[in-house]
């Protein structure tokens, strides 16, 4: 064998374990469980179902909200109906968050896994649960 | 010549658009003009190499041996298995084009081939074809394609219209290096006897007496004594050469164009005038007369053939260390094959200046030292007494021959020596001196005649930056440091920039140099006269 | 020709190596101010707008000067400006380049920054802005850019170059146009309120950037051995004297027509500038310097004897420099302020970070003007 | 036509997973095929590089860059002509970080005189730097698919890359960089006559297959949304070697996953290869000192040659005439 | 409540929330011919004299700013604030003069944005975070904001505030009902649009114990606040500036 075939092997296997770092990792320390959210719906008179269906939520949710400040915020106009006729108001605290009213379970859980951070949290005080219950800010 | 019919703004209006139709059916047409002739029966016999034939390149039959293909896919395996950048080089191009426009002859002729990226894959369609699975699968999808007679006219046409100067190399992002492939291409027809006769009849020469040129060793002798008694006559000085005498310090070795051709010859009377001026314990060798080595474009084999002489010469005359002319190819040979292939050279001492007591630390294994190391050290340590105003009648710009340049990296050594044995020096356009220096179009065994056009538009480039300086500087003279260079430059310069003259560092070493006892000098080495300073033409009015 | 800046001496390198330091001890200083808010400057309710935005105004002055090369050399052809042309070009890519990072710097949502493009306002005076400096940054890098590069390769610029180069002088003219726009088109600020804004932007532009450049010019000689030749430096000399007359003759407007007149909103901003309200004089001792020096510089600058001598020229450089970063990078923004829209009198002082930010930028401009100059200076050195 | 092919392929490789994914089999799609896909990847880049490995390096012949070290008065270059070890470390990771070489690139012209100019021509280098710096980023980006939890340094890049609040999900930088690299890389094969009449299907292929990639990726961040945590359960799986096949993943998501899995099973195989073969150029892998340290070639064989002593038998009279120093007195013939 | 503005906010109320919902093409509510918004002109007319009486119109202010989670700066600088006391020199120094009415001229005068007909602020904002609503409220869009400040620059009335820092680090109890800012934006009264369209008064009317504060639509000619305009003779803050402010002072 070449004087340096020593050095590229050794090289090789550094680049492998780069690589398949990520399954070294998980097989070495393990892998955090991967939950779905919980709903946490509590009973809200008149609100037994979400705005949208659970599947379009699940991926479009921001788009929604989006749309949702848009039209409040600059339009002036709050009122919702869903397709099925039901009243809704546009707001991410009160009608959002007054239905899932755990944050950590429903929005953070997935938020955390999948590493993303909106920025709605800046400004709109959301529902996590604080030790003594009350509303607590970031 | 019927290129010489074509005037120079004709040859240099050139279509840089690609044909439509694609390259992998191979036409190739030998056009009088860009190919050189097949190597004669005898040269090979001589070299004991296979399939000696009576054989033309423009022929229709290549007279192959039936199992050619066989031949050159052994070749092929063999030296993958040899080389790995022949091996590397085959799978990584990524053909983005960096290279094209960086071929001296791709600039001259348009020839789409001959970019280098184009001149490798004439090779690699093969080399998939035959070696890889994804080339036998997919076929032309991926670039590969048969052997065949075409397929190998066409290597033979490309492979020898590349000089092996390497200026792609320095831009491609992986370092491909086409001089490699073309080495390996010329191996590989090799096999089959296709050579050319201006490589394998010096080849033969020098293996049997020791330079190209075929100078028997008398012949060697009175050329030198000539040109010491011409320098003696120049000074005023009586010089002797030492030639074949043991027990010197230093074995110098040089082209052995310097003995003979013009200008190398200058640059030879510099040398001896600097090594009687500073008392050099040195000697010739007749039988080591060749500094420069066919072989490297021809095969590795051929490369060690030739090169054996320098160090058992050097064993057998007992010098300590080993001093190396003006060239360019030698000094790739030297530089890059020489210790590997005929060392260790144990048998030697570490090179050290007799008169600066330099140790070349930079030699400490090949034991080899270039003139311009050496001139460059004395010069800085005031050893040679200058006067620079006998090369005022000089303009000069200095061309880095290829292979100093983009194998050694020989840069600042004869710059600073230009910079103090004259007054008028001028560097070219950026782009085209140091590692990005242009080749002379002619190197690598393609300096004869028949192929002048291709020279020529292979020279352009190089020629046209002289040109650039000949004009806003007024410069005169291309000065080099390569035995090819000093007899393909000037045809190439009476074409494309009339009026420049060519010459050698160490010619200019040579007028400069101001020796013990010498008389009062009216010309230079060449016996032009000088030019007066205007205080002492004043003076003399 | 990037690769022009690469290739320097170690001298050149401690150079670039202690503009980095400072700019990266102004990047650390942002990320404080990042964390915290702009809390950490010295801004307040009543002054909202300071340090950053007074350099940005002064630099696009800097930015615009490059026409008083530009103009006299490519549309009058005079030759003499042939070595001074590309360095104002590039001093002008610098001084955009640091205008939009004290842009940056003083933004509250720094990551919305986009918006600027994602909602564009035409009402806007700061949209019109934003369009004429990026046009200008973008002229410039491609003019310069491509006269060079036709220099180093020894033929004439693309015939396309030159509309390019006819657009950037008026362009040059709009940049501190618009930004004179930001403010003088605002009825709640009286000190900024005036027609004459633009004009003596441009006129202290004019003196304040060709000075600069005679100072790099005189520097670059010392330092890297460059010449941009006598006449040049003189000319430029004659441009920075005119400027600076008419500049100081603007201020001598501005303050007749508030003064005579009488009006307190018109007033009480330039009596705060020269004499302090409320007690309160942050800025009097250095308008008096600016105006002091500025009488100097005329002196010195008018007469052609003292003109040219480029001791006394360089001085004088420096000195209309000074003095009108003073009136612009101190006293123009802030005094627009002072009184507040209520009658306030609330004066502002720069903090810390907002000083170690402001350094940070200039080091980053000055280090982009030395590799730009290292560039050009190559690739006219390595033409034979 | 070489394109053209290129393209077909690329959309076989498009609607293959899609009509498949949709008819099911989401075990296969999700499970065997990433698993085969990689193990014929990791084989097959062993395969290579140890294939390269194997083939020695006879002779030293780096590509001299710039001046070589010789006198001590001279000031060598030391990294693009590196004599010494740490040189020519700072020369790889100059060429393999900042494609030093490519930095090079100039491009000729030719115009009346003739006279030939020089260009600097720095788009090729720039677009490629950018090309594989995104693809970097938007590859470590998704080790937040990879491992739970989620690694820091994945936040941080991620919140840099997606720094300017543009659209929603935030555009990253990246992603642009990338398609924009890629459309570039492509732009320029295919209109520059030069670099087109150079280009074979298997140029185009991998661009178009990345450029696949990057849209169906970002397709799915913007416009078909996939069920990102049912993706980040079958990837942890994968990784963990625990597979599971979560419902309600989207076609898409099989689409992007059987473009990866394409791309790194073609790698091996094809031009992809100078991921590894960078690292293994004699030209810029070698400190040019080779007067300096003996390089060996382990398969030097002994050739024929012109000894001393065949030349001086061969040349022996006429030395001797010329009064040349001869290391065999002859026993002179008889004088006639 | 007068009646007619309370019918008033209720069919707005109801409107707004019957409105077209923009994300579902197939929602079945009707799309009304054009927003009602347009018709209204909102203003409010401050009785000076009245806010005297009414003691310290800390009242209101606290009203206002807990409805909307003002946070209380703990340095004056940068205190934000939106609606708010200042001195009658302050407010009206155009129209001071020496002989004015002792009680007027060391009252507190109660200032807010003015929801200017012809709002520079607007003018000026490069994003149109800060927009003219169809029924004169300037609005703020605190998504939007780049923080540029310049709407702060442009306002004659000194009516905007910004954030220097975090503001919720300075929230002592924040109210879930309506969102908290981020560092780096600029805010200001919004004259309580999210409650108009729930049929409720500005949180600052409806607080003042001494009706001081009189809000209303000046589209309609038999508002409250045309009854006092035509009544009395109306300040209002820095008219030669052409801003037309709406909020109008009887003195």
């Amino acid at each position: 064998m070449p004087p340096d075939f020593r050095k590229i092997v050794f090289g090789l296997v550094i680049f492998l374990i780069l690589v398949t770092l990520p399954l070294w990792t998980n097989l070495l320390r393990g892998t955090a469980p991967l939950e779905d959210p919980e709903i946490s719906t509590r009973d809200v008179p008149g609100k037994d179902r979400c705005v949208r269906e659970a599947e379009y939520m699940k991926a479009n949710h921001m788009d929604l909200l989006n749309e949702w400040r848009e039209t409040v915020v600059r339009d002036g106009e709050r009122g919702f109906v869903t397709v099925d006729g039901r009243h809704f108001d546009r707001s991410l605290d009160r009608t959002c968050m007054d239905c899932h009213n755990k944050q950590e379970v429903f929005c953070d859980r997935c938020h955390n896994a999948l590493a993303v951070s909106p920025y709605c949290w800046d400004c709109h005080i959301g529902a996590r649960e604080t030790k003594d219950g009350s509303t607590a800010l970031r | 010549m019927s290129q010489g019919k074509l005037k120079p703004e004709e040859l240099a209006r050139i279509n840089y658009q690609p044909p439509a139709k694609g390259w992998m059916d191979p036409d190739v047409e030998f056009r009088k003009g860009t190919w050189c002739y097949g190597a004669v029966p005898d040269t090979l016999k001589y070299l004991d190499l296979p399939l000696p034939k009576k054989w033309q390149p423009s022929d229709a039959d290549w007279q192959l041996p039936p199992n050619w293909k066989q031949i050159i896919f052994e070749g092929m395996r063999e030296r993958l298995q040899r080389f790995r950048t022949f091996k590397v080089f085959m799978d990584i191009c990524v053909r983005c084009g960096a290279c094209a426009d960086k071929c001296h002859f791709y600039i001259g002729s348009g020839d789409p081939k001959n970019m280098p990226v184009l001149r490798a894959e004439l090779l690699r369609s093969v080399y998939r074809r035959e070696f890889t699975k994804a080339g036998k699968i997919m076929g032309k999808m991926v670039g590969a394609r048969d052997l065949d007679e075409k397929v190998l006219k066409e290597w033979f046409y490309y492979f020898y219209q590349c000089t092996e100067c390497r200026r792609c190399s320095v831009y491609c992002p992986y370092g491909i290096d086409t001089a490699e492939i073309t080495m390996m291409g010329r191996e590989l027809l090799n096999l089959l006897g296709l050579s050319i006769e201006w490589v394998n009849t010096p080849l033969a020469n020098c293996f049997r007496t020791g330079n190209h040129l075929g100078i028997q060793p008398h012949g060697f002798k009175d050329s030198l004594d000539f040109a010491a008694d011409e320098l003696s006559d120049l000074t005023g000085v009586p010089i002797k050469v030492p030639i074949n005498e043991k027990g010197h310090e230093i074995l110098f070795v040089t082209p052995s164009a310097d003995y003979f051709a013009s200008p190398h010859y200058f640059t030879l009377l510099g040398y001896l005038a600097l090594f009687h001026e500073i008392g050099l314990d040195y000697t010739f060798s007749s039988f080591a007369s060749e500094g420069g080595n066919f072989g490297l474009f021809h095969s590795h084999e051929m490369i060690k053939r030739l090169n054996a002489k320098i160090y058992a010469e050097a064993r057998r005359l007992g010098v300590k260390w080993i001093l190396g002319g003006e060239c360019g190819h030698m000094w790739r040979v030297l530089h890059q094959y020489m210790d590997t292939m005929n060392g260790p050279a144990d048998f030697l001492q570490m090179p050290k200046s007799p008169l600066t007591g330099t140790v070349f630390n930079n030699a400490a294994s090949t034991k080899m030292v270039h003139i311009s190391e050496f001139t460059a050290d004395l010069i800085r340590h005031g050893k040679l007494k200058l006067d620079p105003s006998r090369n005022d009648h000089w303009k000069a710009t200095f061309h880095d021959s290829c292979n100093p340049a983009r194998c050694m990296g020989l840069f600042e050594e004869p710059r600073y020596i230009m910079r103090r044995v004259m007054n008028h020096y001028y560097e070219m356009p950026e782009d085209t001196i140091r590692e990005q220096t242009f080749c002379c179009g002619s190197g690598s065994g393609l300096g004869t005649d028949e192929n002048m056009e291709n020279r020529l538009r292979g020279g352009l480039p190089r020629a046209n930056a002289v040109k650039h300086v000949r004009d806003s500087k007024g410069a005169n003279i291309l000065i080099c440091m390569c035995a090819i260079d000093k007899a393909t430059l000037p045809p190439l310069l009476e074409y494309w920039v009339p009026g420049m003259e060519v010459g050698g560092v160490h010619e200019l070493v040579g007028n400069a140099l101001v020796m013990k006892g010498e008389k009062e000098r009216d010309t230079d080495l060449r016996g032009q006269p000088l030019v007066k300073p205007a205080k002492e033409v004043q003076d003399a009015a | 020709m990037l690769e022009k800046a690469l290739y320097g001496d170690r001298k050149y390198w401690t150079w670039l190596a202690a503009l980095g330091a400072v700019g990266l001890m102004g990047v650390l200083f942002y990320f404080y101010q990042f964390a915290n808010g702009l809390t950490v400057t010295g801004l307040s309710r009543d002054v909202t707008w300071g340090f950053y935005i007074a350099q940005f105004t002064f630099l696009v002055g800097v930015a615009a000067s490059a026409v008083m090369v530009v103009l006299p050399y490519y549309l009058h052809h005079y030759k003499a400006f042939g070595k001074m042309a590309i360095l104002g070009e590039f001093l002008a890519i610098s001084a955009v380049l640091m205008c939009m990072l004290f842009i940056f710097a003083d933004m509250g949502q720094p990551f919305r920054i986009m918006n600027m493009f994602l909602h564009p306002t035409l009402h806007s005076m700061m949209f019109w802005d934003t369009i004429a400096l990026s046009g200008y940054l973008v002229l410039n890098v491609v003019i310069s850019r491509a006269t060079l590069s036709a220099e180093r390769k020894g033929l004439p610029p693309a015939g396309w170059v030159k509309p390019l180069i006819y657009l950037s002088i008026p362009w040059a003219v709009s940049i501190h146009t618009v930004t004179a726009f930001l403010y003088a088109g605002l009825a709640a600020r009286p000190f900024w309120m005036t027609a004459i804004l633009a004009p003596r932007f441009l006129a202290s532009a004019f003196a304040s950037g060709p000075s600069l450049l005679i100072l790099l010019a005189l520097i670059l000689r010392r330092v890297a051995n460059y010449d941009v030749g006598k006449e040049a430096i003189q000319k430029l000399a004659v441009i920075v004297a005119y400027a600076m007359s008419v500049n100081v003759f603007f201020v001598l407007m501005e303050i007749f027509t508030a003064a005579y007149s009488n009006i307190p909103e018109h007033l009480l901003h330039f009596e705060y500038l020269f004499f302090g309200l409320e007690g309160k004089s942050a800025l009097v001792p250095w308008m008096w310097t600016s105006e002091i020096l500025a009488v100097l510089t005329l002196i010195l600058l008018i007469n052609p004897k003292t003109r040219a001598k480029e001791g006394l020229l360089g001085l004088a450089c420096a000195m209309v420099f000074v003095a009108i970063w003073i009136d612009k990078g101190m006293g123009m923004v802030v005094t627009g302020f002072v009184p507040s829209t209520m009658g306030l009198v609330n004066e502002y002082f720069p903090t810390l970070p907002e000083i170690g930010i402001t350094l940070g930028i200039y080091a980053l401009g000055a280090l982009l003007v030395s590799l730009l100059y290292k560039i050009a200076l190559g690739v006219r050195r390595s033409l034979v | 036509m070489t394109f053209g092919f290129s393209l077909f392929v690329v959309a076989l490789l498009i609607a293959i997973p899609a009509l498949g994914a949709a008819a099911g089999g989401h075990a296969f799609w999700g499970v065997v095929i990433p698993y085969a896909a990689l193990a014929i990847f990791l084989a097959g880049f062993t395969a290579r590089i140890l294939g390269w490995a194997r083939v020695p390096v006879p002779f030293r012949i780096p590509t001299a860059g710039g001046q070589q070290k010789s006198l001590d008065w001279i000031k060598s270059s030391r990294l693009d002509n590196p004599h010494s070890a740490w040189g020519t470390i700072g020369r790889m990771a100059l060429e393999i970080l900042c494609f030093r070489s490519l930095f090079r690139n100039t491009r000729v012209e030719l115009r009346e005189g003739p006279k030939l100019a020089y260009g600097s021509s720095k788009w090729l280098w720039a677009a490629a730097l950018a090309f594989h710096y995104a693809f970097l980023v938007v590859f470590l980006r998704h080790f937040k698919y990879f491992v739970e939890p989620t690694p820091a340094w994945v936040t941080a890049i991620q919140g840099l890359d997606g720094f300017f609040q543009v659209g929603l999900p935030v555009l990253y930088v990246t992603d642009a960089l990338l398609l924009g690299a890629v459309a570039f890389l492509l732009g320029r094969r295919l209109l520059d006559a030069r670099v087109r009449y150079i280009s074979h299907a298997a140029d185009y292929f991998p661009l178009l297959l990345i450029a696949a990639i990057a849209v169906t990726g970002v397709l799915m961040r913007y416009f078909f949304k996939v069920d990102l945590l049912g993706v980040k359960q079958l990837a942890v799986g994968l990784l963990s070697l625990q597979p599971v096949v979560p419902e309600g993943v989207g076609a898409m998501f099989f689409v992007h996953l059987f473009l990866v899995s394409s791309l790194i099973v073609y790698l091996p195989f094809s031009k992809l290869m100078h991921l590894g073969g960078v690292f293994l150029s004699p030209t810029r892998n070698l400190p040019n000192d080779n007067r300096m340290r003996r390089h060996v070639n382990p398969w030097n064989y002994p050739v024929k040659v012109h000894t001393y002593e065949e030349y001086e038998e061969e040349f022996h009279e006429v030395m001797k005439a010329a009064g040349l120093p001869l290391d065999k007195e002859k026993s002179c013939p008889k004088a006639s | 409540m007068d009646r007619r503005l309370f019918v008033k906010l209720t069919g707005l109320g109801a409107l707004g929330l019957a409105a077209r919902p923009a994300l579902d093409l197939f929602a079945a509510a009707e799309i009304p011919a054009h927003s009602p918004l347009a018709q209204r002109r909102w203003a409010m007319v401050m009785d000076l004299r009245k806010c005297q009486e009414a003691g310290d119109c800390e009242v209101c202010i606290a009203a206002c700013h807990q409805a909307h989670n003002v946070p209380k700066m703990d340095r004056p600088d940068e205190e934000i604030k939106w609606v708010w006391k200042e001195s009658f020199h302050h407010t009206f120094h155009d129209q001071e003069h020496p002989y004015l009415d002792e009680q007027l001229r060391h009252g507190p005068v109660l200032v807010t944005c003015n929801h200017c007909e012809n709002p520079p602020c607007v003018r000026v904002c490069p994003t149109q975070a800060t927009w003219k609503r169809d029924d004169g409220i300037v609005m703020m869009d605190w998504h939007r904001c780049i923080g540029c400040r310049y709407c702060i620059v442009g306002c004659p009335y000194g009516s905007r505030s910004f954030n220097w820092q975090d503001p919720r680090k300075h929230l002592a109890e924040p109210h879930k009902d309506f969102p908290t800012r981020t560092k780096g934006v600029v805010e200001k009264c919004t004259l309580c649009e999210e409650r108009l369209t729930r049929n409720q008064l500005p949180a600052c009317v409806e607080a003042c114990p001494a009706g001081a504060l009189v809000f209303g639509d000046l589209g309609d000619p038999d508002s409250p606040v045309r009854e006092l305009l035509k009544s009395r003779y109306t300040l209002r803050r820095k008219p030669n500036l052409g801003t037309q402010p709406q909020v109008y002072y009887i003195v």
